[in-house]
Protein backbone atom coordinates (compact mmCIF):
# COMPACT_ATOMS: atom_id res chain seq x y z
CA UNK A 1 0.00 0.00 0.00
CA UNK A 2 0.90 3.56 -0.44
CA UNK A 3 1.91 5.83 2.50
CA UNK A 4 1.48 9.37 2.46
CA UNK A 5 3.05 12.11 4.75
CA UNK A 6 2.07 15.94 4.96
CA UNK A 7 2.92 18.88 6.76
CA UNK A 8 5.93 18.45 9.41
CA UNK A 9 5.08 14.71 9.92
CA UNK A 10 6.38 14.51 6.26
CA UNK A 11 9.43 16.85 7.27
CA UNK A 12 10.67 14.53 10.26
CA UNK A 13 10.26 11.38 8.03
CA UNK A 14 12.01 13.06 5.23
CA UNK A 15 10.23 11.55 2.42
CA UNK A 16 6.22 12.69 1.05
CA UNK A 17 5.50 9.40 0.38
CA UNK A 18 6.44 5.25 -0.16
CA UNK A 19 4.93 2.37 -0.81
CA UNK A 20 5.13 -0.25 2.18
CA UNK A 21 4.24 -4.06 2.66
CA UNK A 22 3.05 -4.49 6.29
CA UNK A 23 3.41 -7.83 8.17
CA UNK A 24 0.03 -9.52 8.59
CA UNK A 25 -0.44 -8.62 12.26
CA UNK A 26 -0.19 -4.80 11.61
CA UNK A 27 -3.96 -4.40 11.33
CA UNK A 28 -4.87 -1.14 12.15
CA UNK A 29 -3.59 2.65 12.10
CA UNK A 30 -2.41 2.48 15.07
CA UNK A 31 -0.71 -0.79 14.77
CA UNK A 32 0.73 0.64 11.23
CA UNK A 33 1.77 3.91 13.45
CA UNK A 34 4.00 1.54 15.75
CA UNK A 35 5.66 -0.25 12.92
CA UNK A 36 6.60 2.58 11.17
CA UNK A 37 7.78 4.46 14.32
CA UNK A 38 10.14 1.78 14.31
CA UNK A 39 12.07 2.12 10.96
CA UNK A 40 14.19 4.55 12.27
CA UNK A 41 14.98 7.90 13.81
CA UNK A 42 12.90 10.40 11.77
CA UNK A 43 9.90 8.18 11.42
CA UNK A 44 10.38 7.63 15.40
CA UNK A 45 10.31 11.42 15.64
CA UNK A 46 7.20 11.93 13.48
CA UNK A 47 5.37 9.24 15.76
CA UNK A 48 6.53 10.27 19.29
CA UNK A 49 2.84 11.66 20.12
CA UNK A 50 0.62 8.89 18.64
CA UNK A 51 -2.36 10.72 19.43
CA UNK A 52 -1.83 14.13 18.11
CA UNK A 53 -1.47 12.20 14.42
CA UNK A 54 -4.31 12.27 11.98
CA UNK A 55 -4.69 9.76 9.32
CA UNK A 56 -6.34 9.27 6.02
CA UNK A 57 -7.68 6.25 4.50
CA UNK A 58 -8.21 6.16 0.71
CA UNK A 59 -9.10 10.27 1.27
CA UNK A 60 -11.50 10.16 4.35
CA UNK A 61 -10.64 10.80 7.30
CA UNK A 62 -10.55 7.78 10.27
CA UNK A 63 -9.46 6.54 13.97
CA UNK A 64 -6.62 5.03 15.34
CA UNK A 65 -8.46 1.79 15.22
CA UNK A 66 -9.67 1.55 11.88
CA UNK A 67 -8.81 -1.44 9.92
CA UNK A 68 -6.16 -0.63 6.78
CA UNK A 69 -6.98 -3.88 5.28
CA UNK A 70 -7.84 -3.08 1.74
CA UNK A 71 -6.50 0.41 1.74
CA UNK A 72 -5.12 1.80 -1.23
CA UNK A 73 -3.71 4.90 0.15
CA UNK A 74 -2.91 5.48 3.65
CA UNK A 75 -1.93 9.57 4.67
CA UNK A 76 -0.67 11.03 8.16
CA UNK A 77 -0.72 14.41 8.85
CA UNK A 78 -0.76 16.67 12.15
CA UNK A 79 -3.87 18.57 12.58
CA UNK A 80 -5.48 20.75 9.88
CA UNK A 81 -5.05 24.52 9.84
CA UNK A 82 -6.64 25.60 6.76
CA UNK A 83 -9.28 27.70 6.17
CA UNK B 1 -29.20 18.54 -3.74
CA UNK B 2 -30.09 20.77 -6.69
CA UNK B 3 -27.04 22.97 -6.79
CA UNK B 4 -23.91 21.85 -7.94
CA UNK B 5 -21.17 23.30 -6.05
CA UNK B 6 -17.71 24.93 -7.14
CA UNK B 7 -15.06 23.96 -5.91
CA UNK B 8 -11.01 25.23 -6.51
CA UNK B 9 -7.95 24.50 -4.70
CA UNK B 10 -5.42 26.65 -6.66
CA UNK B 11 -2.14 29.13 -6.26
CA UNK B 12 -3.93 32.34 -8.29
CA UNK B 13 -5.54 34.79 -6.37
CA UNK B 14 -9.35 34.83 -6.53
CA UNK B 15 -12.00 37.91 -7.59
CA UNK B 16 -14.49 37.90 -5.25
CA UNK B 17 -16.80 40.04 -7.06
CA UNK B 18 -16.45 37.86 -10.07
CA UNK B 19 -17.05 34.56 -7.90
CA UNK B 20 -20.57 36.08 -6.19
CA UNK B 21 -21.59 37.36 -10.27
CA UNK B 22 -21.37 33.36 -11.04
CA UNK B 23 -23.72 32.90 -8.66
CA UNK B 24 -26.11 35.87 -9.43
CA UNK B 25 -25.70 37.06 -12.66
CA UNK B 26 -28.74 36.36 -15.12
CA UNK B 27 -31.24 35.01 -11.96
CA UNK B 28 -33.94 36.44 -10.41
CA UNK B 29 -34.40 33.28 -7.64
CA UNK B 30 -31.58 34.39 -5.91
CA UNK B 31 -32.20 36.69 -2.62
CA UNK B 32 -29.20 36.75 -0.64
CA UNK B 33 -25.57 36.58 -1.24
CA UNK B 34 -22.99 35.70 1.33
CA UNK B 35 -19.15 35.98 0.77
CA UNK B 36 -16.26 34.85 3.57
CA UNK B 37 -13.20 36.08 2.99
CA UNK B 38 -9.98 34.57 5.10
CA UNK B 39 -7.14 36.77 4.81
CA UNK B 40 -3.48 36.37 5.55
CA UNK B 41 -2.98 38.58 8.26
CA UNK B 42 1.14 40.09 9.39
CA UNK B 43 1.13 38.67 12.90
CA UNK B 44 0.15 35.07 14.23
CA UNK B 45 0.43 34.74 18.06
CA UNK B 46 1.65 38.49 18.36
CA UNK B 47 4.64 37.65 16.11
CA UNK B 48 5.06 39.04 13.05
CA UNK B 49 5.23 37.21 10.02
CA UNK B 50 6.79 37.59 6.67
CA UNK B 51 4.57 35.05 4.35
CA UNK B 52 2.22 31.67 5.36
CA UNK B 53 2.88 28.81 2.84
CA UNK B 54 -0.12 26.83 2.32
CA UNK B 55 0.54 22.77 2.12
CA UNK B 56 -2.54 20.65 1.00
CA UNK B 57 -3.44 17.16 0.15
CA UNK B 58 -4.25 16.73 -3.49
CA UNK B 59 -6.88 14.71 -4.08
CA UNK B 60 -8.33 14.50 -0.41
CA UNK B 61 -8.89 18.34 -0.15
CA UNK B 62 -11.20 18.33 -3.40
CA UNK B 63 -12.89 15.51 -1.58
CA UNK B 64 -13.20 16.66 1.62
CA UNK B 65 -14.63 20.05 0.58
CA UNK B 66 -16.96 18.20 -2.03
CA UNK B 67 -18.48 15.81 0.91
CA UNK B 68 -19.08 19.40 3.02
CA UNK B 69 -20.65 21.54 0.47
CA UNK B 70 -22.83 18.54 0.09
CA UNK B 71 -23.71 18.44 3.24
CA UNK B 72 -24.65 21.94 3.00
CA UNK B 73 -26.36 21.82 0.34
CA UNK B 74 -28.35 19.05 2.03
CA UNK B 75 -29.26 21.15 5.10
CA UNK B 76 -29.86 24.50 3.90
CA UNK B 77 -31.85 25.63 0.90
CA UNK B 78 -28.70 27.41 -1.51
CA UNK B 79 -29.07 28.43 -5.03
CA UNK B 80 -25.40 28.51 -5.49
CA UNK B 81 -22.35 27.42 -3.62
CA UNK B 82 -18.61 28.33 -3.90
CA UNK B 83 -15.39 27.04 -2.41
CA UNK B 84 -11.75 28.26 -3.32
CA UNK B 85 -8.50 27.64 -1.38
CA UNK B 86 -5.55 28.90 -1.81
CA UNK B 87 -2.11 26.69 -1.55
CA UNK B 88 1.60 28.14 -1.98
CA UNK B 89 2.90 30.80 -0.46
CA UNK B 90 0.37 33.66 0.95
CA UNK B 91 1.91 37.00 2.02
CA UNK B 92 0.19 39.08 4.70
CA UNK B 93 -2.84 41.03 3.28
CA UNK B 94 -3.46 38.31 0.92
CA UNK B 95 -6.47 36.26 0.39
CA UNK B 96 -6.35 32.22 1.33
CA UNK B 97 -10.08 31.68 1.18
CA UNK B 98 -13.30 32.54 -0.12
CA UNK B 99 -16.81 30.67 0.60
CA UNK B 100 -19.52 32.28 -1.26
CA UNK B 101 -23.52 30.71 -0.69
CA UNK B 102 -26.30 32.40 -2.08
CA UNK B 103 -29.51 31.56 -1.29
CA UNK B 104 -33.30 32.94 -1.57
CA UNK B 105 -32.96 33.33 1.88
CA UNK B 106 -30.40 35.00 4.35
CA UNK B 107 -30.20 32.76 7.31
CA UNK B 108 -29.43 29.95 4.76
CA UNK B 109 -26.65 32.13 2.88
CA UNK B 110 -25.14 32.87 6.38
CA UNK B 111 -25.05 29.44 7.89
CA UNK B 112 -23.97 27.56 4.96
CA UNK B 113 -21.08 29.84 4.57
CA UNK B 114 -20.46 29.61 8.18
CA UNK B 115 -20.81 26.24 8.89
CA UNK B 116 -18.08 25.14 5.60
CA UNK B 117 -15.80 27.71 7.29
CA UNK B 118 -15.96 26.14 10.19
CA UNK B 119 -15.83 22.61 8.79
CA UNK B 120 -12.87 23.59 6.57
CA UNK B 121 -10.95 24.99 9.52
CA UNK B 122 -11.11 21.58 11.15
CA UNK B 123 -11.57 19.12 8.61
CA UNK B 124 -10.19 20.00 5.07
CA UNK B 125 -6.39 18.83 4.83
CA UNK B 126 -4.30 22.14 4.82
CA UNK B 127 -1.44 22.81 6.62
CA UNK B 128 -0.02 26.55 7.30
CA UNK B 129 3.49 27.25 7.87
CA UNK B 130 4.12 30.78 8.69
CA UNK B 131 7.69 32.66 7.89
CA UNK B 132 8.59 34.56 10.85
CA UNK B 133 11.75 36.16 12.54
CA UNK B 134 13.12 33.09 14.12
CA UNK B 135 12.64 30.90 10.49
CA UNK B 136 9.73 28.58 9.31
CA UNK B 137 6.99 27.12 11.76
CA UNK B 138 4.32 24.82 11.37
CA UNK B 139 1.01 26.54 13.12
CA UNK B 140 -0.30 24.74 15.47
CA UNK B 141 -4.13 23.52 15.13
CA UNK B 142 -6.59 25.34 17.56
CA UNK B 143 -9.44 23.65 19.70
CA UNK B 144 -11.71 26.53 19.17
CA UNK B 145 -11.38 24.97 15.78
CA UNK B 146 -12.72 21.90 16.65
CA UNK B 147 -15.39 23.10 19.03
CA UNK B 148 -16.72 25.69 16.25
CA UNK B 149 -16.98 22.40 13.58
CA UNK B 150 -18.71 20.24 16.40
CA UNK B 151 -21.54 22.47 17.03
CA UNK B 152 -22.85 21.92 13.58
CA UNK B 153 -23.29 18.11 14.63
CA UNK B 154 -26.80 16.76 14.76
CA UNK B 155 -27.60 15.33 17.97
CA UNK C 1 -15.85 51.41 19.40
CA UNK C 2 -12.49 51.94 17.39
CA UNK C 3 -13.99 51.53 14.49
CA UNK C 4 -15.51 53.82 12.59
CA UNK C 5 -18.63 52.64 10.47
CA UNK C 6 -19.57 54.04 7.10
CA UNK C 7 -23.44 53.99 6.23
CA UNK C 8 -24.54 55.05 2.90
CA UNK C 9 -28.30 55.00 1.98
CA UNK C 10 -28.18 55.73 -2.01
CA UNK C 11 -30.01 54.94 -4.92
CA UNK C 12 -26.93 54.27 -6.89
CA UNK C 13 -25.70 50.57 -7.31
CA UNK C 14 -23.13 49.77 -5.43
CA UNK C 15 -19.96 47.36 -5.84
CA UNK C 16 -18.83 44.51 -3.44
CA UNK C 17 -15.93 44.05 -3.88
CA UNK C 18 -14.64 47.79 -3.94
CA UNK C 19 -16.07 48.09 -0.46
CA UNK C 20 -14.75 44.98 0.57
CA UNK C 21 -11.38 46.30 -0.34
CA UNK C 22 -11.80 49.37 1.15
CA UNK C 23 -11.84 47.46 4.35
CA UNK C 24 -8.64 45.73 3.14
CA UNK C 25 -6.66 47.45 1.54
CA UNK C 26 -2.88 48.26 2.60
CA UNK C 27 -3.54 46.49 6.17
CA UNK C 28 -2.45 43.42 7.41
CA UNK C 29 -4.44 43.42 10.58
CA UNK C 30 -7.84 41.85 8.76
CA UNK C 31 -8.06 37.90 8.82
CA UNK C 32 -11.79 37.56 7.76
CA UNK C 33 -14.07 39.69 6.30
CA UNK C 34 -17.99 38.75 5.87
CA UNK C 35 -19.96 40.40 3.07
CA UNK C 36 -23.92 39.87 2.72
CA UNK C 37 -25.68 41.09 -0.30
CA UNK C 38 -29.32 41.21 -0.47
CA UNK C 39 -31.23 40.96 -4.06
CA UNK C 40 -33.96 41.82 -5.40
CA UNK C 41 -35.73 38.19 -6.17
CA UNK C 42 -38.46 38.21 -9.07
CA UNK C 43 -41.04 37.03 -7.03
CA UNK C 44 -42.52 37.44 -4.08
CA UNK C 45 -44.94 34.67 -2.39
CA UNK C 46 -44.89 33.08 -5.66
CA UNK C 47 -45.98 36.00 -7.66
CA UNK C 48 -44.01 37.62 -10.43
CA UNK C 49 -42.94 41.47 -9.40
CA UNK C 50 -41.85 43.58 -12.01
CA UNK C 51 -39.76 46.09 -9.54
CA UNK C 52 -39.60 46.61 -6.63
CA UNK C 53 -39.56 50.50 -4.93
CA UNK C 54 -37.85 50.69 -1.61
CA UNK C 55 -39.44 54.21 0.29
CA UNK C 56 -37.47 55.49 3.62
CA UNK C 57 -36.85 57.90 6.78
CA UNK C 58 -34.29 60.29 6.03
CA UNK C 59 -32.48 60.81 9.16
CA UNK C 60 -34.00 58.44 11.12
CA UNK C 61 -32.47 55.84 8.66
CA UNK C 62 -29.01 56.60 9.06
CA UNK C 63 -29.63 57.18 13.10
CA UNK C 64 -31.08 53.63 13.32
CA UNK C 65 -28.57 51.75 10.97
CA UNK C 66 -25.56 54.10 13.00
CA UNK C 67 -26.89 53.09 16.04
CA UNK C 68 -27.32 48.93 15.31
CA UNK C 69 -23.64 49.43 14.06
CA UNK C 70 -22.17 50.92 17.08
CA UNK C 71 -23.44 48.18 18.80
CA UNK C 72 -22.16 45.97 16.68
CA UNK C 73 -18.67 47.26 16.88
CA UNK C 74 -19.13 47.35 20.67
CA UNK C 75 -20.15 43.32 20.95
CA UNK C 76 -17.69 41.96 18.48
CA UNK C 77 -13.99 42.91 17.69
CA UNK C 78 -14.55 44.34 14.50
CA UNK C 79 -11.41 46.17 11.87
CA UNK C 80 -14.17 47.79 9.64
CA UNK C 81 -18.13 47.55 8.90
CA UNK C 82 -20.02 48.98 6.23
CA UNK C 83 -23.56 49.28 5.86
CA UNK C 84 -25.06 50.33 2.17
CA UNK C 85 -29.15 50.23 1.80
CA UNK C 86 -30.33 51.47 -1.69
CA UNK C 87 -33.45 53.58 -2.15
CA UNK C 88 -35.65 54.02 -5.12
CA UNK C 89 -37.01 51.62 -8.13
CA UNK C 90 -34.98 48.36 -8.13
CA UNK C 91 -35.55 45.42 -10.69
CA UNK C 92 -35.11 41.62 -9.83
CA UNK C 93 -31.36 40.56 -10.06
CA UNK C 94 -30.17 44.16 -8.55
CA UNK C 95 -28.64 45.02 -5.22
CA UNK C 96 -30.83 45.83 -2.44
CA UNK C 97 -28.33 46.02 0.62
CA UNK C 98 -24.94 45.20 1.53
CA UNK C 99 -23.49 45.09 5.06
CA UNK C 100 -19.62 43.94 4.90
CA UNK C 101 -17.95 43.08 8.60
CA UNK C 102 -13.99 42.67 8.72
CA UNK C 103 -12.73 41.40 11.76
CA UNK C 104 -9.49 39.61 12.85
CA UNK C 105 -11.54 36.46 13.64
CA UNK C 106 -14.16 34.82 11.19
CA UNK C 107 -16.50 34.45 13.78
CA UNK C 108 -16.89 38.11 14.53
CA UNK C 109 -17.24 38.79 11.42
CA UNK C 110 -19.52 36.48 10.50
CA UNK C 111 -21.73 37.31 13.68
CA UNK C 112 -21.77 41.38 13.09
CA UNK C 113 -23.12 40.51 9.70
CA UNK C 114 -25.98 38.60 10.69
CA UNK C 115 -27.07 40.51 13.43
CA UNK C 116 -26.76 43.77 11.42
CA UNK C 117 -28.74 42.08 8.83
CA UNK C 118 -31.74 40.90 11.33
CA UNK C 119 -32.05 44.60 12.65
CA UNK C 120 -32.23 45.96 9.54
CA UNK C 121 -34.88 44.10 8.29
CA UNK C 122 -36.91 44.49 11.70
CA UNK C 123 -36.21 48.28 12.59
CA UNK C 124 -34.45 50.13 10.04
CA UNK C 125 -37.25 52.55 8.51
CA UNK C 126 -37.28 51.70 5.09
CA UNK C 127 -40.57 50.19 3.16
CA UNK C 128 -40.72 47.83 0.53
CA UNK C 129 -43.63 48.69 -2.71
CA UNK C 130 -44.14 45.53 -5.20
CA UNK C 131 -45.33 46.07 -8.89
CA UNK C 132 -46.87 42.98 -9.58
CA UNK C 133 -49.28 42.05 -12.03
CA UNK C 134 -52.39 42.97 -10.00
CA UNK C 135 -50.92 46.86 -9.14
CA UNK C 136 -48.33 48.34 -6.37
CA UNK C 137 -48.84 46.63 -3.50
CA UNK C 138 -46.99 47.41 -0.27
CA UNK C 139 -44.98 44.39 0.91
CA UNK C 140 -46.25 43.14 4.30
CA UNK C 141 -43.50 42.50 7.44
CA UNK C 142 -43.20 39.13 8.61
CA UNK C 143 -43.05 37.57 11.48
CA UNK C 144 -40.32 35.71 11.78
CA UNK C 145 -38.29 38.83 10.93
CA UNK C 146 -38.79 40.28 14.13
CA UNK C 147 -37.93 36.97 15.50
CA UNK C 148 -34.33 37.12 14.44
CA UNK C 149 -33.60 40.43 15.42
CA UNK C 150 -34.65 39.72 18.78
CA UNK C 151 -32.62 36.60 19.31
CA UNK C 152 -29.41 38.66 19.42
CA UNK C 153 -30.93 40.46 23.00
CA UNK C 154 -28.99 40.01 25.75
CA UNK C 155 -30.91 38.20 28.11
CA UNK D 1 -44.81 69.69 16.02
CA UNK D 2 -44.03 68.19 13.06
CA UNK D 3 -45.61 65.19 12.13
CA UNK D 4 -44.37 62.52 9.03
CA UNK D 5 -46.22 59.28 7.35
CA UNK D 6 -44.18 56.51 5.54
CA UNK D 7 -45.47 54.04 3.06
CA UNK D 8 -49.24 53.09 3.03
CA UNK D 9 -49.88 55.53 5.81
CA UNK D 10 -48.80 58.30 4.04
CA UNK D 11 -50.86 57.10 1.00
CA UNK D 12 -54.00 57.13 2.83
CA UNK D 13 -53.66 60.01 4.75
CA UNK D 14 -52.09 61.83 1.10
CA UNK D 15 -49.80 64.18 2.50
CA UNK D 16 -46.09 63.07 3.13
CA UNK D 17 -45.92 65.31 6.87
CA UNK D 18 -47.85 68.50 8.75
CA UNK D 19 -47.17 70.46 11.40
CA UNK D 20 -49.96 70.16 14.00
CA UNK D 21 -51.29 71.75 17.46
CA UNK D 22 -52.67 69.11 19.71
CA UNK D 23 -54.85 69.94 22.60
CA UNK D 24 -52.70 69.41 25.85
CA UNK D 25 -54.73 66.49 26.68
CA UNK D 26 -53.32 64.53 24.10
CA UNK D 27 -50.21 63.28 25.88
CA UNK D 28 -48.99 59.77 24.24
CA UNK D 29 -48.10 58.65 20.96
CA UNK D 30 -51.75 56.51 21.68
CA UNK D 31 -53.64 59.46 22.10
CA UNK D 32 -52.43 61.10 19.54
CA UNK D 33 -53.00 58.67 17.00
CA UNK D 34 -56.84 58.62 18.01
CA UNK D 35 -56.85 62.60 17.99
CA UNK D 36 -54.97 62.47 14.33
CA UNK D 37 -58.15 59.67 13.19
CA UNK D 38 -60.77 61.88 14.04
CA UNK D 39 -59.73 64.62 11.59
CA UNK D 40 -61.11 63.09 8.71
CA UNK D 41 -61.82 60.05 6.62
CA UNK D 42 -58.04 59.46 5.40
CA UNK D 43 -56.51 59.11 9.15
CA UNK D 44 -59.05 56.90 9.90
CA UNK D 45 -58.25 54.66 7.50
CA UNK D 46 -54.37 55.36 7.99
CA UNK D 47 -55.26 54.31 11.87
CA UNK D 48 -58.00 51.86 11.68
CA UNK D 49 -55.66 49.13 13.29
CA UNK D 50 -54.04 51.07 15.35
CA UNK D 51 -51.65 48.18 17.05
CA UNK D 52 -50.20 47.70 13.35
CA UNK D 53 -48.67 51.16 13.54
CA UNK D 54 -45.46 51.74 14.17
CA UNK D 55 -43.87 55.39 15.82
CA UNK D 56 -40.89 57.25 16.48
CA UNK D 57 -40.23 60.54 18.17
CA UNK D 58 -36.84 62.54 16.56
CA UNK D 59 -36.01 59.72 15.18
CA UNK D 60 -35.92 56.80 17.42
CA UNK D 61 -38.63 53.81 17.71
CA UNK D 62 -41.08 54.49 20.63
CA UNK D 63 -44.28 52.39 22.02
CA UNK D 64 -48.03 53.59 21.88
CA UNK D 65 -47.71 54.94 25.63
CA UNK D 66 -44.61 57.29 25.10
CA UNK D 67 -45.08 60.54 26.11
CA UNK D 68 -44.96 63.11 22.95
CA UNK D 69 -44.36 66.40 25.16
CA UNK D 70 -41.16 67.73 23.74
CA UNK D 71 -40.98 66.25 20.80
CA UNK D 72 -40.17 67.59 17.24
CA UNK D 73 -40.90 65.47 15.02
CA UNK D 74 -42.95 62.49 15.47
CA UNK D 75 -43.66 60.04 12.53
CA UNK D 76 -45.72 57.45 12.25
CA UNK D 77 -45.58 54.12 9.76
CA UNK D 78 -46.35 50.71 9.01
CA UNK D 79 -43.77 47.50 10.31
CA UNK D 80 -40.59 47.93 8.42
CA UNK D 81 -39.70 45.90 5.71
CA UNK D 82 -36.06 46.85 4.81
CA UNK D 83 -32.63 45.34 4.26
Amino acid sequence: MKVKYFAWVRERIGIPEETIEPPAEVRTVSDLIGWLSSRGEGYAYAFETPKVIRAAIDHAHVRPDAAIMGAREIAFFPPMTGG
Amino acid sequence: MSVTATIRIQEADFDVAREIAALTKGRTDVGAVVSFSGVCRGDENGEPIAALTLEHYPGMAEAEIGRHAGEAAARWPLTGLTVIHRVGRIAPGENIVLVVAASQHRQAAFHAAEFLMDYLKANAPFWKREEGRKGANWIEARDHDDAAAARWTKS
